[in-house]
């Protein structure tokens, strides 16, 4: 139950994008069609549930035995980022399939900030292992929702007459902001 | 009698009343004649008279090889005097061999022979000859589809499938004309005649005469004379079936859902549900065409409309300008009013700048519109109403594929059934929003196809 | 000096990270629903941004080009731990509202951007002003941001109340989607600026 | 594998210079931020508390009834070794989340103050509970959390009756309403199993449930 | 102190084995790419148009690397981008900087339109529906598909209902001449001289040309007669130059009863690019 | 010959008579009989509400295609409607200030910022009602008793409610009773009714403070059943929508009666979840549009932070109409694509 809670609260409430305005960057830059952006989000979620099962261990086991804790951004990042080279080299070698689907999508994740506010947060939170992990899914899910949702409008304003002076991002943002209120009814679902 | 129809669909104002009691008038003097070579669906045609020459009135004046040809034939007897690149009822320029008819015979001179003035072949009778000789006979006669698309009528008639049923389309579900109409009314018998050789030669056990309940008032005259048909005592099946009056019912596929409930496959032809549909003209230029070994030279057409102060339903050689036809005083326009001329009907019919244009195997009206029901409108954005889904009668999403066109996703257009839409126009006359949907959608496919094609050309 | 002050001044409008580039959304969109956030967050990120620039222009021709990027990652990593502690130590409250934020710094993509592509080519100068720059031009945009939202969500600006009593915020503003909105007009204003600006320079050329 | 090598040592240089520098800020902000924490607990149970002098941690020996709510610590202020009352950190659910109280419950069973550490809820509406220019009662310029002053645990706790909603977040009022009541009932059952208040006649039978604690005097030992 | 040392040594351990691993993997999952894909892509102005045939300048680079398109396909970039990238794939090229002309002077004045068009605003819907808005169906329909498609903004539509080059833009990337329905655009060298026929009617019967067209070619065949370098020939209805031997002398220009030739250097990419002259008589 | 130019276009050369107006105009006349009874209900203030709201979305239309010079689209009726169904939805204690800005936020960002009518992928009126319950949760949550409903100040009592509240409130709807744990024979006793049939009868009839257009579920349904009939709106969305309301609030153990005689569940379903540019066009997507709305609908009335959710189960499945737009009729003659024939091994050995 209250795994199950966490995650809601992590997929619906707390939506990562529309609520929390995490990842903003790639959810601006990769909603163009709707494949494109599954595409991403799986590939967020794989390296965010990857991110917090390196850096869980890491922080607990390491850091606050050394009492270093406060090198946690830094090793973190360096995890991640390091995670996600390896990954890219591992795909390309082995998985050339998948790296053709995925790959692009790779070197975009090291600077997508939910993949280290989750890890952060997970810490934050003091979940325990099994907790960071799904609440990993759920935020990332979260992410892989908004993102299809934002490309399934933005599909629909290709052929429509948006005014000249929003055309373009700032009507992405306009959009988003509609989400974000249709979003709120899930505020409070979930106390 | 159970009327059947189809699932979708749209009644816009019939307007038949204004001709639909006019007897069949024919046009007889006419001076001058400017047939396309081009008429039919198919590679082109040479002509082969040079200027100059003198014609007989159904002699052959241009063919080719090739299985989807069709010969043109003189529909007067004179003399060439230009062949040129002219306007045709489709708006594109092509070349049109222009006859101009022999002078009467200057005083004290003798009449011309009618040997010398008329070149028809030798009756054939399609129940004692083979089915090549027939088939034969059928593209020797110049004979395509006269119900639009002017599909050659033997390629047809060749199906590589066997045939359950003949349909013959007397369904005219375009407002104004009536020409099937005071056909089925006036050569009932020629009309079940017609079937019952579209039958010898497809081998089809069945054959259905359908037509709209608005023209209920023919069928006992068809009834009376498939009883009379000495084809149907030899034991031929026909039956006459009555449809729904909604447009699009004349449209082949719905036919053929509404009396077999079978839906022809995407992409596929009649003949793959065991069908072979003929309009009435195309039928009784079939029989004239056995009967007294005449070419299709000359067709039916309705000439109406609110700024036609005559209507009339009248037969005319081809390639006679319909200006000619109103000269002669068959049928009378008022200038004033007139606002747009369409060749065909008004759902599928072409607009174009005069009425100068010739009258061509596949027209089977002219309309003069007035002013007022020329209007059209400018479009606006789509209101997402559904109108055009729900009248489609291709079950297709009209909303939808527009948006996908005009976005250019060509693979979604496709995916979605561009490639299927039959262009008739319901969707576009339901729509509030006056959306120009067939008019993308022809767009769309011209393009699609090239893309297409310049794939498999990149495949190859 | 001039290409200096050009170098600075393409931070502020022309190649403004938040508003032209559209890189470091993140943060302006979510702490912007009070100024002193939005001010807050503007001083830090020009804080990382400048020392990182410092840095990395100071060492560019001893770091291998290989692991440049784990380098400048742990760079930048340092000073924004730093900025963290400084202001978790000096700032609580400041350092709460904003959160998880300010680690996030970490990832912002205008230092990578700015790091990878100025200060790693450049010489400290320009580095300087370019990093100050982009920093004063991000924290503008923060703070009219927040500005905004802060006076129309709740009535006050940096904290005082500015509105006549009377007034009824208008929560939406300072809510996400409040922030979404505004943000998304912002940009499309200065796309309207910058078209005006360039048609200005091109009409006295 | 020598350019490797060199790359990995290039590596490392740059990550032990950057993490002296960092190690050096961290040791100077160390002492001052985990003041931090402990200056704004402090504040806030001098807040409850004016008269206390010394704060002793309890927070092993005490626990909640209500399992929603969960209690971290508490303490009780001694004024010259005579206890005065007790301070109770609570959490608990709210609208927008972890909610953080202080509770601060008399000898005599009822609640000296309500002091909100943490509280995330929507800005303008459920956060106006911790607003101080927020009040639910104009007139008397009471906040939210002000308004639980001087209630006796026996008291109802039913928002919109005895207690007074914000506007428009009842489900806010409700949660901390919900965490102060636990708090308070945690409390007093503390106060009551080291003898430190008596026992009420009239009291629920609730207060009485885990007498098993009574054996644990309270330690005297100083906390701070 | 010893936080700091910890950390030191901490941080230096950690570096250290991150740099050797990802030394190592780099090698170990090294995967060839041809480095001149990304030679060739830096040559490009990225721009991505199209204007190549490829999908952007990511493909056409690829492309170019693995020998499957010529090197002096980017329209975009010019001969300047044509030769660098010749120089990386070791071959010559003498790219022809090219831009496009216009083949109708067609304007709302000079050619009689065929009706009142309502429909869909782009040219091919116009032309597949009703054969064109003209009387001439070889006409510009001015409905600026063109205009649309050109990345360069080197297309305008004027106020005479034509669409007129801006030079200084134009790249010759072609776009236009894909897309025009009525097929009215053609590639020229930049600054090339000569003359030309600016109509695309090919109906040979001189009384059709004139009833749709004020300026368009009437098929006197003056010009053939006329040039005394004999360079001009008919094809296919229309008069055409020979550049090897036209020496702009401008006999045809003035000679055409329509003005329907035209100098290239003076009249199309000149200074004072003329405007069609209306016909009298 | 024709002297002057002959019109030239593509076919069909015959249009329908129906028009974008004609439609709109139908919806507002079906609306007459709830805002008739809603102006009934709480007086002169209402109209007023009314009327600045449909003014207010009006002119928002009007100055803002002015504004970016666009051609005016007022003349369409469907900022009018817009503002209609906004005001309809709105506590009738609304201020007319708010509501003018709900219904200009609602035209201007909802709708023109997305291109106009049929562009918007949010439903404008609904847009404007979240946004202004978001902005102002405590005007949007107070509610007025109707004219002449006469509560027993035993029945305020009894209930606990109002009882030392600053923001004294005047009135209570039955929804939000229940969200506040009361059962249905305390809505009966509120109401002044004796049995659940005599209460369902009087929620139907609609003599009960809520929404200005929300109260007679007869009247809303007239409105509905009359659209229907004239063919503006389909069966499919409204019927799925009631359905699955019904059928999720049982299963989650509410009163499904109930649950569709309160609330804007008739509302929503007739007029809103019916909106055109938001609702998706296919047959099956409606159902599971319907579906999703009744879904929602029930799960936040049962566990959500707010008593009611119509606003949002419609938002949030307008958000899903990309998606259900996919979920196409069969067309004519669909033959289904022939998987490559598993190119059977053995063929290849
Ligand atoms: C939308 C549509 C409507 C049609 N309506 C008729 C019609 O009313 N009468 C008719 O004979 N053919 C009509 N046709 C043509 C028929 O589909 C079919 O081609 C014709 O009946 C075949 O006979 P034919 O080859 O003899 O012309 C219509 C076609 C379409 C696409
Ligand atoms: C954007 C938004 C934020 C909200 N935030 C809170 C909140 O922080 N606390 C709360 O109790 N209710 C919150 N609500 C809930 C509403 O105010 C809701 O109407 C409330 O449950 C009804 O409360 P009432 O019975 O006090 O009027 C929020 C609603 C919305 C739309
Ligand atoms: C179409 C429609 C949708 C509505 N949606 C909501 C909603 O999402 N949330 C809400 O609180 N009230 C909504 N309302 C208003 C409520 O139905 C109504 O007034 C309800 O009983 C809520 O009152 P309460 O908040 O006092 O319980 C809506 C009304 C209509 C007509
Ligand atoms: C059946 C029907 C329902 C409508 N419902 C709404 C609605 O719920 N909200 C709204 O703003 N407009 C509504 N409209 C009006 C119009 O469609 C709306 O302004 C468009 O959403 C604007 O693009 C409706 C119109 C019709 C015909
Ligand atoms: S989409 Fe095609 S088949 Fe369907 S109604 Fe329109 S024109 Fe007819
Ligand atoms: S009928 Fe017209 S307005 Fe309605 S959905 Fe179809 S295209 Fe859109
Ligand atoms: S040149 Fe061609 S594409 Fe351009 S406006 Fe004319 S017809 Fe259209
Ligand atoms: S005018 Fe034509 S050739 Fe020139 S840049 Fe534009 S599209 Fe390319
Ligand atoms: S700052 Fe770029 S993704 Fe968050």
């Amino acid at each position: 139950m209250e795994l199950a809670k966490i995650f809601l609260v992590a997929l619906l409430v707390n939506n990562v994008v529309l609520m929390r305005f995490l990842a903003l960057c790639s959810y601006v830059g990769m909603t163009n069609d709707v494949g494109q952006s599954v595409g991403m989000g799986f590939a967020v979620t794989f390296v965010t549930v990857l991110a917090t099962a390196a850096t869980w261990p890491i922080y607990n086991f390491v850091l606050v035995p050394l009492g270093l804790t406060f090198l946690k951004i830094l090793v973190f990042i360096l995890v991640i980022a390091s995670l996600v080279q390896l990954v890219e080299f591992y795909l390309k070698k082995n998985i050339p399939g998948l790296y053709a689907a995925m790959g692009i999508y790779l070197p975009l994740i090291t600077t997508n900030c939910a993949i280290l506010a989750v890890t952060f947060e997970n810490i934050d939170y003091g979940y325990s292992f099994i907790e960071s992990i799904v609440y990993a899914v759920g935020v990332s899910l979260g992410y892989l929702l908004a993102m299809v949702l934002l490309a399934g409008v933005r599909d629909r304003m290709k052929t429509s007459p948006v005014p000249k002076f929003l055309q373009g991002t700032p009507i992405l943002f306009v959009a988003s902001s509609l989400l974000g209120v249709a979003f709120m009814g899930f505020s409070g679902l979930i106390k | 009698m159970a009327v059947k129809t189809f699932k979708g669909g749209a009644h816009p104002p019939e307007r038949k009343e204004r001709s639909s009691g006019l007897a069949i008038l024919r046009l007889r003097e006419v001076k001058l004649v400017v047939v396309p070579v081009n008429q039919h669906f198919g590679a082109p045609l040479q002509p082969l008279v040079k200027v100059g020459d003198n014609v007989k009135r159904g002699q052959k004046i241009a063919d080719a090889e090739g299985r989807m040809t069709v010969p043109v034939h003189a529909p007067i007897a004179g003399v060439v005097k230009k062949i040129e690149p002219r306007t045709q009822s489709n708006n594109s320029e092509g070349p049109c061999i222009v006859i101009e008819a022999l002078p009467p015979p200057a005083e004290g001179q003798p009449a011309l022979a009618p040997e010398e003035l008329v070149d028809f072949m030798p009756p054939l009778d399609p129940f004692a000859c083979s089915k090549e000789e027939a088939l034969a006979r059928v593209r020797a006669a110049g004979i395509v589809g006269m119900g639009g698309a002017g599909f050659p009528a033997h390629v047809k008639l060749a199906p590589s499938k066997p045939i359950a049923v003949v349909i013959a389309n007397g369904a005219e579900c375009e407002p104004f004309l009536t020409i099937d109409e005071r056909s089925l009314i006036e050569r009932a018998d020629d009309v079940v005649e017609g079937v019952a050789i579209t039958m010898k030669i497809v081998n089809a056990p069945e054959g259905v005469i359908a037509v709209e309940e608005n023209k209920v008032h023919a069928v006992p005259l068809l009834e009376k004379a498939i009883a009379a048909s000495p084809r149907t005592r030899a034991g031929m099946k026909i039956r006459v079936q009555l449809l729904k009056t909604k447009y699009p019912q004349g449209g082949e596929k719905m036919l053929i859902t509404a009396i077999t409930g079978k839906e022809v496959p995407s992409g596929g032809l009649p003949m793959d549900v065991g069908c072979v549909v003929q309009n009435i003209g195309t039928l009784l230029a079939m029989v004239d065409a056995f009967k007294e070994g005449k070419p299709l030279i000359e067709r039916g057409l309705t000439i109406s409309g609110g700024a036609c102060t005559k209507p009339a339903n009248v037969v005319a050689p081809i390639g006679t300008p319909v200006a000619d036809i109103i000269a002669a005083g068959l049928a009378q326009v008022d200038e004033e009013k007139l606002g747009m001329v369409i060749y065909g009907g008004p759902m599928m019919g072409v607009a174009v700048p005069n009425y100068q244009i010739p009258v061509q195997k596949n027209t089977s009206g002219v309309l003069l519109l007035d002013t007022v029901e020329a209007k059209h409108y400018d479009e606006e954005t789509c209101i997402r109403c559904g109108r055009c889904m729900r009248a489609c009668s291709c079950r297709l999403s009209p909303a939808l594929l527009a948006v996908a066109v005009e976005a250019g996703d060509y693979k979604e257009a496709e995916k979605i059934g561009l490639l299927d839409c039959i262009e008739c126009g319901t969707c576009s006359f339901v729509c509030p929003s006056h959306r120009h949907l067939v008019q993308r959608f022809r767009v769309g496919k011209q393009i699609l196809r090239a893309l297409k094609q310049k794939e498999a050309q990149n495949a190859r | 000096m001039k290409s200096l002050w050009k170098t600075f001044k393409q931070g502020i409008i022309y190649e403004n990270p938040l508003l032209m580039l559209m890189i470091g959304l993140c943060s302006a969109l979510a702490v912007t629903s009070s100024v002193a956030n939005g001010l807050g967050m503007g001083l830090a990120m020009t804080f990382v941004l400048l020392f990182s620039e410092i840095v990395i222009s100071l060492f560019r021709k001893v770091i291998p080009n290989s692991v440049r990027i784990p380098i400048f990652i742990i760079i930048i990593a340092a000073f924004t731990t730093m900025v963290d502690l400084v202001m978790k130590a000096y700032f609580p409250d400041l350092s709460k509202s904003m959160g998880v934020f300010i680690p996030l710094i970490v990832v912002n993509c205008i230092i990578m951007g700015r790091v990878e592509a100025f200060a790693s080519k450049q010489k400290l100068m320009p580095a300087i002003f370019d990093s100050l720059g982009m920093g004063l031009g991000y924290t503008w945009v923060m703070i009219a941001i927040s500005a905004v939202r802060e006076l129309l969500g709740n009535g006050s600006l940096a904290g005082i109340p500015v509105m006549p009593a009377s007034y009824q915020p208008i929560l939406f503003f300072i809510l996400p989607p409040g922030g979404f909105l505004v943000f998304g007009l912002f940009i499309s204003f200065n796309i309207w600026l910058k078209g005006r600006m360039e048609k200005t320079a091109k009409e006295r050329a | 594998m020598k350019g490797t090598l060199k790359l990995g040592i290039a590596l490392a240089l740059f990550a032990v210079g950057a993490c002296a520098g960092l190690a050096v800020v961290y040791s100077i902000t160390k002492p001052q931020i985990e003041a931090q924490d402990q200056l704004a607990l402090e504040a806030s149970l001098r807040d409850l508390f004016p008269q206390g002098e010394d704060f002793e941690d309890i927070s092993a020996t005490i626990s909640s009834a209500n399992a929603g709510v969960n209690i971290s610590s508490a303490f009780l202020a001694k004024r010259g070794g005579a206890p005065l009352g007790l301070a109770v950190k609570a959490a608990g659910p709210s609208y927008g989340g972890q909610a953080v109280l202080l509770v601060g419950v008399e000898l005599n069973r009822s609640i000296a103050g309500v002091r909100i550490l943490e509280l995330n809820d929507t800005a303008g509406l459920g956060a106006n509970a911790k607003n101080p220019g927020y009040y639910v009662d104009k007139a008397n310029k009471v906040t939210f959390p002000g308004q639980f002053a001087g209630k006796f645990v026996t008291d109802p706790f039913v928002v919109k009756s005895d207690v007074v909603a914000i506007t428009a977040s009842t489900i806010t009022s409700n949660s901390l309403t919900t965490i102060v009541k636990a708090a308070a009932d945690a409390g007093v059952l503390w106060l009551e199993n080291s003898a430190l208040a008596p026992s009420a006649d009239q009291g629920s039978a609730a207060s009485y449930g885990g007498s098993a604690a009574s054996e644990s005097a309270p330690e005297t030992t100083g906390g701070k | 102190m010893s936080v700091i040392l910890i950390t030191m040594l901490f941080a230096a351990i950690l570096a250290f084995v991150l740099g050797i691993a990802l030394g190592f993997f780099q090698k170990k999952f090294h995967v060839e790419r041809d480095p001149k894909i990304d030679e060739v892509r830096a040559a490009l102005p990225g721009a991505n148009c199209g204007g190549c045939g490829f999908p952007g300048c990511d493909g056409y680079a690829e492309a170019v690397a693995t020998g499957r398109a010529p090197t002096t396909k980017c329209s975009a970039g010019g001969a300047s981008t044509a030769e660098a990238v010749s120089k990386i794939m070791g071959v010559d090229a003498a790219a022809e900087d090219l831009v496009t002309v216009l083949l109708c002077q067609g304007t709302k004045d000079l050619a009689v339109s065929k009706g009142d068009y309502v429909g869909i605003k782009t040219c091919r819907a116009a032309k597949l529906s009703t054969g064109g808005v003209k009387a001439c169906s070889w006409g510009c329909q001015g409905l600026g598909d063109c205009v649309a498609v050109c990345k360069f903004d080197a297309l305008e539509m004027g106020d005479d209902g034509l669409p007129h080059v801006n030079y200084e833009n134009c790249t010759g990337c072609g776009m236009c001449v894909e897309e025009c329905p009525q097929k009215l655009f053609t590639l020229v060298p930049r600054g090339k001289k000569g003359s030309i026929v600016l109509c695309s009617n090919r109906n040979v019967i001189k009384a059709n040309v004139i009833k749709t067209c004020k300026t368009g070619c009437i098929k006197c065949e003056i010009c053939v007669k006329q040039c005394p370098e004999k360079c001009i020939a008919m094809v296919n209805g229309i008069p055409v130059t020979d550049y090897d031997k036209c020496t702009s002398c401008g006999v045809c220009v003035q000679k055409c009863p329509t003005h329907a030739y035209k100098l290239l250097e003076t009249d199309v990419m000149g200074e004072k690019k003329k405007v069609p002259v209306l016909v009298e008589a | 010959m024709p002297a002057k130019g002959m019109l030239l276009s593509s076919s069909p050369h015959s249009f329908t008579p129906v028009s974008t107006p004609r439609i709109m105009l139908s919806v507002l006349i079906a609306l007459v009989p709830a805002s008739a009874y809603g102006v009934y209900l709480y007086g002169f203030s209402a109209l007023a509400l009314i009327l600045v709201t449909m003014a207010s979305a009006a002119a928002a239309e009007f100055v803002f295609r002015k504004l970016i010079k666009a051609s005016t689209t007022v003349s369409d009726f469907s900022a009018l409607v817009t503002g209609l169904l906004l005001a309809l939805t709105l506590p009738p204690s609304t201020p007319l200030w708010m509501g003018a800005l709900g219904a200009v936020f609602a035209i201007v960002v909802a709708k023109e910022f997305f291109g106009g009518l049929g562009a918007n992928p949010f439903n404008p009126a609904l847009i404007g009602r979240a946004f202004l319950l978001m902005s102002f949760p405590a005007a949007m949550t107070t509610w007025t008793l109707p004219q002449g409903l006469i509560v027993g100040p035993d029945a305020i009592s009894s209930l606990s409610l109002a009882q030392g509240a600053v923001d004294t409130v005047t009135a209570v709807t039955p929804l939000g009773l229940v969200k506040s744990g009361k059962t249905l024979a305390d809505v009966g006793t509120y109401l002044g009714t004796h049995s659940d049939g005599e209460l369902l009868k009087q929620l139907f009839l609609g003599y009960h403070s809520g929404s200005l257009g929300e109260s007679s579920i007869l009247l809303i349904t007239l409105g509905g059943l009359f659209l229907l009939g004239i063919g503006v709106i389909q069966w499919i969305i409204p019927v799925a929508v009631l359905a699955s309301t019904f059928l999720f609030s049982w299963v989650l153990g509410m009163n499904p009666v109930f649950s569709l005689f309160t609330g804007g569940i008739a509302f929503g379903a007739f007029f809103m979840a019916t909106d055109y540019a938001t609702r998706p066009l296919t047959p099956k997507g409606q159902i599971l549009f319907g579906i999703g709305i009744g879904l929602i609908t029930a799960v936040i009335r049962k566990f959500g932070g707010f008593p009611e959710g119509v606003t949002y189960a419609i938002l949030i499945m307008n958000i899903a109409t990309p998606f259900l737009n996919k979920m196409r009729v069969k067309k004519y003659g669909f033959v289904p694509p022939v998987k490559p024939a598993k190119p059977s091994k053995e063929a290849a050995r």
